[in-house]
């Protein structure tokens, strides 16, 4: 059709004018760094596998999440969630129960059989691992991953270190940790248990290993000297724990004191109601605010009949007479002593006040800086000496499994380095992505959904788990209270706001371009994009 | 040409009325114009309306200014209206009325005029008796044609019945035969005393 | 991917797009194929509400229509920001004829179509603010009460903007205008004034009327979507902010119309034959002062002499409109649930 | 078939065998009987397909009527005075969208004072809308000028306004041939828009046009009224092979040969003209009359032709320019401005002022003996005009002259002509 001059105009016309001159200032699409992921211990991607839990893909979430830490179903349930107390969701209603979520695709991989990734082409290069706990395992996976062999060792019959022998079975199922390291043998690792590593530069030497990472953990309890009439009735907690893992129970009496503020405290506390003991009390120097364990720890000892005597300490241990004296706090928060006394009726006292690390075996290795009983590291995880990593509760740092599954990852990136000749570098680090970038607007109004718990009367006896998994529909509602802080989710906001189309969207997750031959620049994406992944940046002029 | 004005009230038929008589004419074969002189479309307000018949095309626009024939519908507007500016000396006069023009109070006026061509008759009464409605000018026109002899009663009949249809075509022509027939009488009567 | 059972999106209804949602849920403004009825390349300022809109509705409509669409435009920013020779931005059939006669037009397109057998063509008709309410409500109006069928969109931005930004019937009381300054006793637009046409509209009996705001896609396109399948006059009032007579910045366009929903000033909801049938309840109850002070048209209510009076006067007209159409719902923080459900 | 019919009504049933698909009603005297007969036949369905709507003013009906064209439908309506006045905006739209619209314009004036008789003071206020204007002489030509109307606006993608005077002729009765619907389809093909709103091909359509293409926009359209010069006579011919009568052309000579003094005139009162020609050729002046059927476009040559014997030309218009005189005539000079002849502007029959032959052929006698003033006014009341200027004069609270002047005439019912 021959179109009547000017009035009249062909479609698509508009396109020649190219209205990106008209800006001063451009959109990018940017990757902040989720603050859950900046508190993982253990690296993870939580808003990456998040998102891949989302629509419901779990074995995609579940492999993003092993990327980074081989023990989900694990860390589902012993793990301090960082990530959750630094989620911006509780600043909007209360924080995305992360671990749950975790928990609940660690259960799931576990109940479907997912493997691991594979064990990397063999670099040919030997790596000793002492010790098997949670360093030591994650480290064991990224060599193997890395093409490393790893030779791993403990001095324990079982793998899973404190895993195993400190967390009691209520709180962490044997069956879920048998599982998860079984995944990680099945990589290929010459495993030798039982045996005690006496000399690192012996053993070194003699297996002719390239590398050396050390995660002997803390197992030696720490003893305070308190007069006690019966010594027999006194014990430390990582003994008492680690005897219950091994089946072999001590006599605690019907009245148990637990002396200490630590989660091991109360787990003696809760093991030893579970052992029999009706009245078991911690006695602790300060008060509940000043508590190192975790609250929902307290909580749930609380919840089983565990009592607290607060700002108390011991003075003695007289028979079955527990002395103690009251505490009170200076302006600086320290306790100090009142001389008020109380008597305590005691048939046991385990004392939980901390854990040694035993680093004999680095008598003959002058060049591993010790100080203060751990080791010291570089970033790297490598001690003075080189070749010999370290990590875990043997190196100065709190002692979560979380934090050593982390420190396994570093050392294993460490030692990657290293045995490769190359430098160590650490991945750049995005800018955090800050609750004020995130457009609150757009998440629906949701609570998080709350794990099921065992009726008390019933954890009160028995050492199954406390706390329950997520069903699927739960799992899959927590995982969608997470706000993507900082990285594009893919909610085309972007795609629909502009006012000049000029945002391209790529396709399901090839995410959005910006075309800037028409985008003027008005920043409504940037202000509408609900989780911050949009910067806006002066044009160069 | 033979031009006529009709004058009335609006609601009488007055365009009407020239309407039909030019429907009339062009059923005799002749060319015809009928047009009102309008005011807005309100009842009981003075209407004029003309018409001219012609054996040659008609092309003048302008009212009838000087009439050969005028039809009043609506006495009462004798004394408001010139109702009879313009009548060609020659020309008629057909005036609704039960009156006499004397009784109109018009007798001295129409010294110039051929007396046998000032007629009053009864159109509304015709109307009455056959409508059972004043709308006299189907009537006035059956006297009309009676009066000038311009048209034939035949053609009115056609020109009525084309107009109304039905029972109602049926009755205006009745009452224009009627009106015919009266105004044949009263102009008998007009030549027998013109003549005496 | 699965279907869940789970009711809970993420981000729900209040963003664009949404991986989550089966795929009939998701918006049209989602689809990398929308049609993009108004396209890149128009004129329109910076963060224009009324280029976005457009393409919102239109776009919806495109797809109600599946493609059987033509636009009416009356003369204003739209018409001008979209076709200046040489060049237009719709890739729709689209007329302008005048300022005042949209609805008239769009009329005569729709008796054409029908005319011509092709009944499946619909007819939108846009207009802003002074197209509707002021210089073509005569012909609105009179499209109403015949019962067109022409869905009747008005671009809501308060104002002549493209003159330059002045008073309409449709501007809000108190906001600075280029014929109602800031200045005097009263400053701004007068109180008491301006013709509220939804009500207007709903009094003609008219199939549908609804009103939206570019702030809520999904709304606005559900209210599109049910204009369409329903015949006769309609009537649709989205309200558009302008960064230039607002005085707003450009990327808070989105937000400015959010709020102007959550103070309650600009009421969202539906009515069929006069009557309505639903509101959009406030999420987030706000004060006006929230969307008054981050507008340049309501500067002088604001600072040294600020004057708390008028505000107050302008809350209550908020207050009055959350009392007359019931726009706080308990059940509306969950809305987002509730809309997937339905 | 000659049947002795209203004007409207013959304009009515030729319209609707032009097969108007969208026809708009907004009533305003004189035009109404236009409309309402087709509003019957669409509702009867004898006019069918077509939407027949009841706008809410003339505003509408030229939208209505813009939206049905650019759609591609065939779209008609009909206005006068005051509902053209209020169109007006969309007259000029429709013109300068190009879009193929035919409108009859019952002629009558415009108020204040309102005043519901004939004159073309609303054509001449389109004069400048880009609407074709073709004037009607009689009834026949009026329905003849709508099937060539179609035809010319679509060809041409021009709206064209059928002029027909108001009362005059839409009231009138008289004997019109109505063309017959074989005979109007042959004569008129099916609307083929040159531009259209289609989903399946999309243009945007009344885009806004800058400094740099407007000028060229509007010679365009210039142009093509200069194609309407060529069409108007050719399908002038074409329609009288087909329907075997003139109507419609440019411009149609009476008596002009030969002739000293040329009236040009518009419309309905060339009849009465005519008739006062010959009472003066009668007299032995040679006199002749042309009348302008194309008012817009203008025949220039065509005039100038025609008036080319004439040493004297007398426009005698309907209308006049308020301080400055004829407007016609302004065109007709245009045309003469050197033919040698001189130019007499005679405004007549403004506001249904009855136009007489008697002073048409006084104001020509005039004329032949060279009396005839540059601008004159037919038939004014001369002693009104002085009451009221001495009123005006004596008081500034004269108040208003059309009722002063009413007032001095007397009863309004008075009035015949």
């Amino acid at each position: 059709m021959e179109l009547p001059f000017a009035i009249t105009l062909d479609v698509g016309s508009s396109h020649a004018n190219r209205t990106g001159s008209w800006r001063v200032e451009r959109p990018i699409y940017v990757d902040r760094l989720p603050p859950c992921n900046d508190a993982c211990p253990a690296g993870e991607n939580i808003q990456r596998w998040l998102y891949q839990a989302e629509p419901g893909d779990y074995e995609m979430a579940w492999r993003q999440l092993v990327e980074d830490n081989p023990f989900p179903a694990v860390m589902g349930r012993i793990c301090y969630h960082l990530c959750e107390t630094a989620c911006n969701r509780a600043q909007l209603d209360e924080a995305v129960g992360i671990n749950a979520v975790e928990r609940f695709l660690g259960d799931l991989a576990i109940e479907r059989g997912w493997s691991l990734p594979p064990a990397g082409a063999e670099s040919g290069k030997r790596v000793l691992v002492v010790g098997a706990g949670p360093a030591g395992l994650s480290a064991t996976y990224h060599l193997r991953r890395l093409g490393h062999q790893v030779r791993l060792v403990d001095s324990a019959p079982k793998l899973g270190g404190m895993m195993r022998f400190g967390i009691p079975a209520y709180r962490l199922p044997r069956a879920v940790l048998d599982a998860e390291i079984t995944r990680i043998v099945a990589l290929g690792v010459d495993v030798e248990l039982g045996h005690t590593v006496q000399d690192i530069e012996v053993e070194r030497n003699d297996g002719g290993f390239d590398a050396v990472f050390l995660a002997v953990g803390a197992q030696l309890g720490r003893r305070v000297e308190i007069p006690a009439g019966d010594s027999s009735r006194v014990l430390d907690a990582v003994s008492l724990l680690h005897r219950v893992a091994e089946d072999d129970p001590p006599l605690l009496g019907r009245r148990v004191v637990v002396y200490g503020g630590g989660d091991t405290a109360l787990d003696a506390a809760r093991t030893a109601r579970r052992l029999g003991a009706t009245d078991a009390v911690v006695v602790y120097r300060r008060n509940r605010e000043r508590m190192p364990a975790h609250g929902d720890q307290l909580e749930e000892a609380l919840v089983e009949g565990v009592t607290v005597r607060w700002l108390s300490t011991l003075s003695r241990f007289d028979g079955d007479r527990l002395v103690l004296e009251k505490m009170r706090l200076n302006d600086e928060g320290f306790p100090e002593p009142t001389g008020e006394i109380e008597e305590l009726d005691a048939d046991s006292l385990v004392l939980a006040v901390g854990q040694d690390t035993d680093l004999s075996l680095l008598d003959h290795a002058p060049d591993v800086a010790v100080d203060d009983g751990v080791v010291e590291v570089l970033p790297t995880m490598m001690t003075g000496e080189s070749g010999v990593f370290a990590g875990g509760d043997s190196v100065p740092s709190e002692r979560t499994a979380t934090v050593a599954i982390g420190h396994g990852k570093r050392a294993a990136r460490g030692i990657d380095a290293f045995v490769s000749g190359r430098a160590a570098v650490n991945a750049d680090r995005h800018e955090l992505a800050t609750f004020d970038r995130v457009n609150t607007w757009y998440y629906s109004d949701a609570q998080r959904t709350r794990r099921p718990e065992l009726e008390r009367a019933r954890r009160q006896s028995t050492f199954d788990e406390v706390v329950g998994g997520l069903t699927e529909e739960n799992a899959l509602f927590e995982a969608r209270r997470c706000l993507s802080c900082g990285n594009c989710f893919e909610c085309d906001n972007c795609f629909g706001v502009c006012p000049d189309n000029a945002v391209i969207k790529l396709g399901p997750s090839l995410r959005y371009e910006f075309d800037y031959d028409f985008c003027k620049g008005c920043g409504i994406c940037v202000q509408e994009c609900p989780c911050g992944a949009i910067d806006m940046v002066p044009e160069r002029i | 040409m033979f031009q006529v004005r009709i004058h009335g009230r609006g609601g009488q038929g007055v365009v009407s009325a020239a309407e039909i008589l030019s429907v009339a004419a062009f059923a005799e074969g002749r060319h015809a114009q009928a047009f009102p002189s309008f005011g807005s479309e309100r009842m009981g307000a003075p209407v004029v309306s003309f018409c001219r018949m012609d054996d040659r095309p008609i092309r003048t626009r302008e009212p009838v200014m000087e009439a050969d024939a005028i039809i009043v519908q609506d006495v009462t507007l004798i004394h408001q209206v010139d109702l009879f500016a313009g009548l060609s000396p020659e020309g008629y006069l057909l005036v609704n009325t039960s009156r006499s023009f004397d009784e109109l109070g018009l007798g001295e006026f129409f010294g110039e005029f051929h007396r046998d061509r000032l007629v009053t008759c009864p159109a509304t009464e015709f109307a009455l008796e056959e409508l059972g409605r004043p709308l006299p000018n189907a009537a006035l026109l059956g006297g009309f044609a009676a009066l000038t002899r311009e048209i034939t009663l035949d053609a009115i009949d056609t020109a009525v019945r084309e107009r109304f249809a039905g029972a109602v075509g049926e009755r205006n022509a009745a009452a224009a035969t009627a009106a015919y027939r009266f105004v044949t009488l009263a102009e008998e009567e007009l030549v027998r005393a013109a003549t005496n | 991917m699965t279907t869940q059972p789970v009711r809970f999106y993420q981000v729900g209804s209040f963003a664009v797009g949404n991986r989550l949602l089966p795929d009939d849920d998701r918006t049209v403004q989602s689809d990398q194929n929308r049609t993009n009825s108004l396209d890149s390349g128009h004129r329109a300022c910076q963060g224009c509400g009324e280029a976005l809109g457009a393409r919102y509705a239109l776009d919806a409509a495109m797809r109600a229509t599946g493609g059987r669409l033509v636009a009416v435009n009356a003369t204003g920013c739209l018409e001008v920001f979209s076709t200046p020779y040489p060049e237009t931005s719709w890739r729709i059939p689209w007329l302008h004829s005048l300022f005042g006669n949209a609805p008239a037009v769009a009329t005569g397109v729709a008796a054409a179509m029908k005319v011509k057998g092709k009944g499946d063509v619909r007819v939108v008709a846009q207009a802003g603010d002074g197209g509707t309410v002021d210089i073509g409500f005569g012909c609105l109006s009179g499209m109403f009460e015949r019962n067109d069928d022409v869905l009747f969109i008005c671009y809501d931005n308060q104002a002549y903007m493209n003159t330059g930004v002045q008073r309409s019937g449709a501007t809000p009381p108190a906001a600075r205008t280029a014929t109602t300054e800031a200045v005097g006793p009263e400053p701004g637009n007068v109180f008491g004034q301006g013709k509220d046409l939804p009500r207007l509209a709903m009094a003609h009996d008219i199939r549908y009327v609804a009103t939206a705001t570019v702030a809520d896609l999904h709304d606005l396109e559900e209210k599109v979507e049910r204009a369409m399948q329903l015949h006769g006059a309609r009537y649709l009032h989205i309200l558009v902010p302008c960064p230039l007579g607002w005085g707003s910045a450009p990327n808070d366009t989105i937000l400015v119309a959010r709020l102007a929903k959550e103070t309650g000033l600009f009421p969202v909801f539906e009515a069929e034959y006069g009557k309505v049938t639903a509101v959009s309840p406030i999420r987030h109850r706000t004060p006006v002062e929230d969307y008054l002070s981050i507008q340049r048209r309501y500067a002088h209510l604001f600072g040294e002499h600020s004057r708390t009076d008028i505000i107050a006067r302008i809350q209550a007209i908020a207050d009055q409109n959350i009392a007359t159409y019931g726009l706080i719902d308990d059940e509306a923080d969950s809305r987002g649930q509730k809309e997937v459900t339905a | 078939m000659l049947r002795q019919i209203e004007g409207s009504r013959a304009v009515a049933e030729t319209v609707a065998r032009c097969r108007p698909e969208v026809v708009c009603a907004y009533p305003i005297s004189p035009q109404t009987h236009i409309i309402e007969a087709i509003g019957a036949m669409v509702k009867a369905g004898t006019l069918s397909p077509c939407e027949f709507i009841n706008v809410e003013s003339e505003f509408a009906a030229m939208s209505v009527s813009i939206g049905a064209s650019a759609a591609g439908a065939r779209a008609f309506t009909a206005t006068a005075s005051q509902g053209l006045l209020f169109m007006i905006e969309a007259v000029y739209n429709a013109a300068g969208l190009g879009l193929p619209i035919v409108m009859t314009l019952a002629n009558r004036a415009i108020g204040a004072p309102i005043n519901i008789w004939n004159d073309h003071s609303d054509a001449m206020a389109v004069r400048d809308s880009g609407w074709i204007q073709l004037f009607a002489e009689t009834n026949q030509e009026a329905a003849d000028l709508h099937v060539q109307a179609f035809r010319l606006a679509e060809e041409l993608s021009v709206p064209v306004m059928v002029c027909m005077d108001g009362f005059i002729l839409t009231h009138a009765v008289e004997g019109v041939d109505v063309p017959e619907q074989s005979d109007v389809d042959a004569f008129l093909p099916p609307y083929e828009p040159r531009q259209v709103l289609d989903p399946d091909d999309p243009v945007s359509i009344g885009a806004m046009v800058g400094p740099e293409a407007f000028e060229e926009v509007r010679y365009l359209a210039h142009l093509r009224h200069l194609d309407a010069l060529e069409r108007i006579p050719s399908l002038a011919a074409a329609f009288a092979e087909a329907f075997g009568r003139q109507s419609g052309g440019l411009v149609r000579p009476y008596r002009t040969e030969d002739a000293e003094t040329i009236v040009v005139a518009l419309g309905s009162v060339l009849g009465t003209i005519k008739d006062a020609v010959d009472g003066r050729r009668d007299a032995g002046e040679r006199v002749g009359v042309v009348g302008i059927t194309s008012f817009r476009p203008f025949p220039l040559d065509a005039v100038r032709d025609a008036l080319s014997g004439a040493r004297r030309v007398v426009v005698v218009e309907k209308a006049f320019s308020v301080g400055f005189g004829g407007v016609l005539s302004t065109d007709v000079a245009m045309a003469t401005h050197d033919a040698g002849c001189s130019l007499r502007t005679v405004v007549a029959g403004l506001g249904g002022r009855a136009i007489t032959r008697r002073s048409l052929e006084e104001m020509l006698a005039a004329a032949s003996r060279d009396e005839l003033d540059s601008v004159t006014f037919l038939d004014l009341d001369h002693g009104i005009i002085e009451r009221e200027r001495a009123r005006m004069g004596a008081t500034r609270r004269s108040g208003p002259s059309a009722e002063n002047v009413l007032r001095d005439l007397g009863t309004v019912a008075s009035w015949i002509g």
